[in-house]
């Protein structure tokens, strides 16, 4: 429905602040790229799931996320566009359509809606997904630069989750470190700067202030009514948290947000006027009408007051783990590894991970948004969907699109579907209230 | 007396029933559905009314449903057919928890409450695999009629196995397995077999409750009955009027609106 | 050692019947060996495609079998799944639903999203442990063998755990002494195929393969001791038809009908069927810590891929090493439906083959198809365009 | 000995048979729907054919089966694929032909060929049913119009709807949308069309395309297709006269018969008992 009246008096302007700040921050980070690749300077291509935002700074290495890339061709609908260059040049419909998008961007020499990224200098990507690995084997063909692996083991069975002290976790976090250890060099000859401890210690700093900030505004949500719609708003703020890790930007915004957030819980400004349902939503966002699909939800009363998106997206920063400044690469290691390896196998631990969203934000049902794009997010979704509902009776949606082939989203179905959940939403708050009445 | 109407617009045909305050149907009436939507929504709505012999005035409140329900312009409101098929099937068959609804583009798997309230329910996303509508390709490729197919299918000893997802491809693969000198018996139950389980499939991300009934234009085919049985491994209940039900369960929201403004207690718990 | 030989039907058969043997045991979506085999009351470690360090199961007394899918509808499988997924994450799982076949314990890897998945879903419908094995992605780390060996450790102590028995680093170098004569025996298979190539076709060889996944394997190397004399006797005669090598069946295997008719025309002289039981390429010297050979092995003595990470083994490359030391006129370069590492390779090794002039076609498959038009049409095409004048 | 020879193709859906008289010229062509008694159905249709030639069946000297029931027929006395076949049909059409885009009802093909009218390089859309003629077809069908008409009434189109979704069947709830948001049918068809030869050209692109391009398959009955090829590509295209987009595989088929008769009248004029 209508978006809520921005705060008045004192804090004027305080209400949407971070979608403000995200939006001129973003601007500010992609005009930073192009003249990056204007001057040809050397640029590091990472991923969410594991960035290393906080090292890439130290060596004043520009950061580009394909993944962000891609997603904005979605959202300013000129994916497909982008999908059938890459399809010509030979990928198939059916593989990840981030991948693709990216493709044909270097086949545009790194031309984007959003204006030109550089090419890259050097290319690290954890094993959080499988595919960033494919993918940038595919920039080591293109540009026979430099791939490097950041080889992350995920937990290995339900349950069997290994903490500090542990000697299953501490040979992980040996071989994280190395790999670490081995990376500085590397990111040492690519940039042409010196690998300096201080300034690792700084964006760790940094890092620190911004994933606690990032684990309290997600906390924030639980306040009636919601203080951003965690589909829209969050996917804003999650843009900063991954492009600004590590600087002194992405830690005062997110100092600001923690601050939007609780002026707005504490006068009870929600993002609704009317506010009937909330809910979780799980997988990963439908970029090709991102507005659209929300205002599916928003116009029967629906907001999104969590997201698992939120989450992984973030590579784990939502866990607010906070470096030791003491020992920074056993710590970068060790937060490393907590980090993505939390992102990477939400499917081991999704059942009491959404138990307790829905509880401690008082969701009243789940959307679950497998896309045909990504296995990592979508393989197993029906089944830990069962699970849930084995625990806890509760209205869930099961909606399959993609998050970038608009040819896979029909908003006829979608729309067909999500009514149908909003009237079952219905029936069960009618039944609740016979039930009180009666 | 009071009546409640509803119009069903689906991809191929549009439905309508008009039922009483006793929840009785009086009348149904089926159209094509074609290129002009709310016409076939008005058709439908006026054969429904010679067939009760009813004037407009007489029906106090429609219900639109399906993918065409917003061209029902003659409508009150709109109800999704998931709901209005689960609704329908528990009014029908009142020990259903699960709904089975096999259309010409989509199957759902609907599981319902007691009070006929959707619970949860999945549909066919990826492509039409396993709808209603292979069968029309098959039965094409082989010029049998629709109607015959289930009672030829139904004949067959060994079914072939399908593997075709692609509903237009089915027309192929059915060719195919005859060159290849399978029996048309064998092959057609293949046919059957291979949507019986993947509506089975859909049938188990809800989870499969007793008793589970059939709706749809498909479920008037004796073999799909009998292979979609063995695939849940349990039976189903089957309406004649099994095509009509989601007209049925709109009709029957509208006759919820009706009731609940004449009697002050809220008509649902009747239900 | 074994409790019960779980595959006799082959013994003292004549060469066509210990081939019918074989393919009759890969296409039975029942099993029957691993069923014989806990009926004896031995226990079963299943583990998902590619490779897995079998030894260290076999040196457990357990079997080690290859979950590889199967010939199934995923009448139960579907539910746990969305749409846009391979088919042999499906099958593999349903295998287990429909108590086809029932595991003690069962391993996956990280090779794939879709696979790494699977260990969390496998787990939640099991009691039986369920777990990944984190083999190494950055196998250009000095790091990566220490990390493998305390990751085979760890292996070690969960698959003791399910066997009630402990695993000495002699029992280990027994079975690496098993496993060292089965990829001799192997690669003697393959060099037949590059040979001599008509004397076994490609759908016979992989029969002869793919059962190791299902047999202990002192049964595996009987038969390959057996057959493999049998096949150079064969009176075949050689026939005209075009020298391939077949890549895309790392992980998802094409349906052996889909084999049976490339046999047809071609004489495949080298692929990438089920590699992960062929991974490992030279004898593990057990000498020095047995879990450390295996992972050397694994890290140095390996084959390719697309789902393992070595800067050193560009894909493409490898395919066209491959290439040229089976003396392979043309290629079949094939990707299971879905399988997004598979298809991401297709194009690098496409483009590699265009720029190389090698005649060459890109397919797609899916293990559980039934009608091959598809590929018939694209087979003959190819082969019609390369032979006729 | 006679120097006709024909060329049969099983089609999914029609079998076309042509017979070649001497110095390659189409004495005679036939079509019948193939339903599923192939093998009578080609016999048949090769009658036809043979009767439109004016010559006994028995004078047809060699034949050539193709198309998807090529194995299944007990006709023809050696079997290539349409592939294959449509390539030495498109090349004496328009001899420059060098990229071959085939739409049939069930599936799209395309091909690129050498200088000798083999098939270099060639891609199947072996996904599903999108982005073939039934895409089209059902679209029609669905709005109540047959497949005749579909020339017509495209030609009212002022300008394409779009429509992105894949699946022929899904396609329907995208129309009753488009259809229920008042865009005229003329409109969808038109989209349905644009979408189909969007992944036409998409398929030419995959196999490298290089012009002249040759248009074949039952789908060109409606010129406005070939129209909106012309359009995505930018190029002029061929596309054989009438009903002949349909017999160019049969046509191809019967000039590899062509071929290897020549070749046995040789090798049988090499042995001079033979010559008789």
């Amino acid at each position: 429905m209508t978006q809520a009246v921005r705060g008045g008096g004192g804090t004027t302007g305080i209400v949407g602040r971070g979608n403000d700040d995200g939006a001129r921050l973003f601007r500010q980070w992609f005009h930073e790229l192009a003249a990056a690749a204007e001057a040809g300077r050397p640029a590091a291509y990472v991923f969410v799931m594991g960035s290393l935002g906080e090292l890439m700074r130290t060596f004043d290495l520009p950061v580009v996320f394909p993944e962000i890339n891609s997603l904005q061709t979605a959202v300013r609908r000129v994916a497909h566009e982008y999908l059938n260059e890459a399809e010509d040049y030979g990928y198939s419909p059916d593989i990840c359509g981030y991948v693709k998008a990216d493709v044909a961007t270097q086949l545009r020499g790194g031309l984007l809606p959003m204006g030109r990224i550089p090419k890259p200098s050097i290319a690290v990507n954890t094993n959080a997904c499988n595919t960033y690995i494919k993918w940038a084997e595919i920039w080591e063909r293109m540009y026979k630069i430099p791939v490097f692996t950041l080889d992350v083991p995920g937990t290995r069975a339900d349950g069997a989750q290994t903490w500090p002290g542990d000697p299953d976790f501490e040979n992980d976090r040996r071989y994280v470190e190395g790999q670490l250890r081995e990376l500085i060099p590397v990111l040492e000859r690519v940039s042409g700067v010196r690998f300096d401890v201080d300034r690792l210690r700084e964006a760790m700093g940094h890092a620190n202030t911004l994933c606690r900030s990032w684990k309290r505004v997600l906390a924030l949500n639980a306040s009636r009514p919601s203080v951003f719609n965690a589909l829209t708003d969050g996917t804003i703020y999650l843009g900063v948290a991954n492009g600004f890790r590590g600087a002194s930007e992405g830690a005062s915004y997110f100092t600001d947000l923690v601050e939007e957030m609780e002026y707005k819980s504490a006068n009870g400004i929600g993002t609704l006027t009317a506010e009937q349902s909330r809910l979780l939503f799980v997988g990963v966002p439908c970029y090709p009408i991102f507005r659209r699909f929300s205002e599916m939800f928003t116009e029967l009363g629906g907001t999104f007051v969590g997201s698992t998106y939120l989450h992984f997206a973030s590579g784990g920063a939502n866990l607010g783990y906070e470096y030791d400044l003491a020992r920074p690469i056993e710590s970068l290691a060790e937060g490393v590894l907590i980090g993505v390896r939390d992102a990477m196998d939400n499917m081991f631990h999704q059942t009491p991970a959404l138990l307790g969203m829905i509880d401690t934000l008082a969701a009243d049902g789940v959307v679950y948004h497998p896309i045909k794009s990504c296995r990592t997010v979508s393989t197993g979704l029906a089944d830990s969907r069962r699970a849930l509902l084995a625990a806890r009776d509760l209205p869930s949606l099961f909606i399959e699109s993609d998050m970038m082939d608009r040819r896979v989203v029909s908003e006829a179905q979608l729309k067909n579907r999500i009514d149908a959940f909003f009237e079952g939403l219905a029936s069960r708050r009618a039944q609740a209230a016979s039930r009180l009445t009666a | 007396m009071a009546y409640a109407a509803g119009v069903d617009v689906g991809s191929t045909q549009t439905k309508a029933v008009i039922v009483d305050e006793r929840r009785k149907i009086v009348a149904r009436a089926l159209t094509m559905t074609g290129a002009h939507v709310t016409r076939a929504a008005e058709q439908a709505f006026a054969e429904a009314l010679r067939a009760g012999d009813l004037e407009e005035g007489e029906v106090e409140y429609v219900v639109g449903t399906g993918y065409g329900r917003y061209k029902v312009t003659f409508g009150n409101t709109q109800v999704t057919e998931i709901s209005c098929h689960g609704r329908g099937a528990v009014h029908m068959f009142p020990k259903t928890r699960t709904v089975v609804d096999m259309g010409g583009q989509d199957t759902k798997a609907i599981r319902v409450h007691p009070n006929g309230e959707i619970q949860d329910f999945c549909m066919n996303d990826k492509c039409a695999a396993g709808t209603g509508r292979f069968l029309g390709a098959a039965a094409r490729a082989l010029d049998i009629p629709l109607d015959e197919l289930g009672g030829t299918a139904l004949k067959g000893e060994k079914a072939v196995r399908i593997s075709t997802t692609c509903t237009v491809f089915a027309e192929s693969e059915v060719l195919g397995w005859l060159g290849r000198g399978k029996k048309i018996e064998d092959v057609l139950l293949g046919v059957h077999e291979s949507i019986a389980g993947r509506s089975a499939g859909l049938a188990r991300r809800v989870g499969i409750e007793e008793e589970v009934t059939f709706t749809g234009g498909v479920a008037l085919n004796v073999a799909m009955i009998a292979t979609l049985s063995r695939a849940l491994g349990v039976a189903v209940n089957v309406s004649e009027d099994s095509h009509y039900m989601g007209a049925l369960g709109a009709a029957l929201f509208a006759l919820d609106h009706v009731l609940a403004a004449r009697a002050p207690a809220p008509a649902r718990q009747s239900a | 050692m074994t409790p019960v030989v779980t595959f006799p039907e082959w013994q003292g058969r004549p060469l066509e019947e210990v081939l019918r043997c074989c393919t009759d045991l890969l296409e039975d979506e029942h099993f029957p060996t691993v069923a014989r085999w806990r009926a004896a009351g031995g226990k079963v470690a299943g583990h998902f495609q590619v490779y897995f360090p079998e030894e260290i199961v076999h040196a457990a007394g357990m079997l080690p079998f290859k979950v590889r899918g199967g010939p199934v509808e995923a009448m139960q499988a579907d539910s746990r799944f969305g749409s846009y997924l391979c088919s042999i994450v499906k099958t593999s799982l349903e295998l287990a639903l429909s108590k086809r076949v029932v595991l003690d314990l069962f391993v996956t890897h990280p090779i794939c999203d879709a696979a790494r998945n699977l260990g969390a879903v496998w787990g939640r419908n099991f009691p039986y442990p369920c777990e990944i094995l984190y083999l190494p992605q950055n196998a250009n780390s000095a790091h990566a063998a220490a990390y493998l060996r305390d990751e085979y450790d760890r292996l070690r102590r969960r698959v003791e755990r399910v066997a009630g028995r402990p695993v000495t680093d002699d029992d280990l170098r027994n079975s690496i002494v098993v496993f060292n004569e089965n990829r001799a025996l192997l690669r003697e298979l393959y060099a037949m195929r590059r040979e001599t190539p008509w004397l076994v076709r490609v759908d016979e060889a992989y029969a002869l393969v793919a059962v190791g996944g299902m047999i202990p394997r002192e049964e595996h190397n009987a038969l390959l001791r057996a057959v493999l004399p049998l096949l150079r006797a064969r009176p075949a005669k050689r026939l005209d038809k075009v020298r391939v090598v077949f890549e895309g069946g790392f992980c998802e295997q094409p349906p052996l009908d889909l084999l049976r008719a490339i046999g047809r025309s071609c004489d495949v002289v080298d692929d990438d069927l089920l590699i992960g039981l062929r991974w490992i390429l030279e004898d593990v010297t057990a000498n020095g810590g047995p879990l450390t050979a295996l992972a050397h092995a694994y890290l140095e003595h390996s084959s390719y891929s697309p789902v393992q990470h070595d800067l050193r083994k560009p894909k493409e490359e490898m395919l066209l090493q491959r290439f040229r030391a089976a003396g392979a006129q043309a290629a079949i370069v094939t990707a299971a439906k879905m399988c997004e590492p598979g298809l991401e390779e297709q194009v690098a090794y496409a483009r590699a083959l265009e720029k190389e002039g090698v005649p060459f076609f890109v397919s797609e498959f899916e293990e559980n198809m039934t009608s091959f038009e598809q590929l018939e049409v694209q087979l003959e095409t190819f082969v019609e365009n390369l032979l006729f004048e | 000995m006679s120097t006709y020879t024909a060329g049969i193709d099983v089609g999914s859906t029609y079998t076309k048979a042509v017979v070649l008289g001497p110095d390659n010229t189409i004495a005679g062509r036939a079509m019948r729907p193939t339903g599923f008694q192939l093998s009578r159905v080609a016999e048949e249709t090769l009658a036809d054919a043979a009767a439109q030639a004016g010559i006994a069946l028995e004078s047809v000297a060699y034949t050539v089966a193709t198309g998807f029931g090529r194995h299944q027929v007990a006709l023809g006395d050696v079997k290539v694929t349409d592939l294959t076949a449509a390539a030495r049909g498109a090349t004496l059409l328009f001899p420059n032909t060098r990229t071959i885009l085939d739409v049939g009802g069930q599936t799209m093909k395309a091909s690129r060929l050498d200088g000798g009218a083999k098939v270099r390089s060639f891609r199947l859309n072996d996904k599903c049913a999108a982005g073939t003629g039934a895409f089209v077809e059902k679209t029609a069908r669905y709005m109540g119009y047959a497949t005749e008409e579909i020339g017509p009434l495209v030609a009212t189109s002022k300008e394409p709807t779009n429509i992105s979704g894949v699946c022929a069947v899904f396609a329907e709830s995208e129309v009753i949308n488009h259809l229920s948001q008042g865009s005229s049918p003329a409109d969808i068809m038109h989209g349905a069309i644009a979408s189909l030869v969007g992944r036409s050209v998409q398929l030419m692109k995959r196999v490298g395309m290089e012009p002249e391009f040759t248009l074949i398959g039952g789908i060109l009955r409606f010129e406005r297709m070939a129209q909106v090829v012309r359009e995505q590509l930018g190029t002029e295209v061929n596309v054989p006269a009438g009903d002949l987009v349909q017999f160019t595989a049969a046509l191809g088929a019967a000039l590899l018969g062509q071929r290897r008769l020549r070749r046995i009248t040789l090798d049988a004029a090499a042995t001079p008992a033979a010559s008789a």
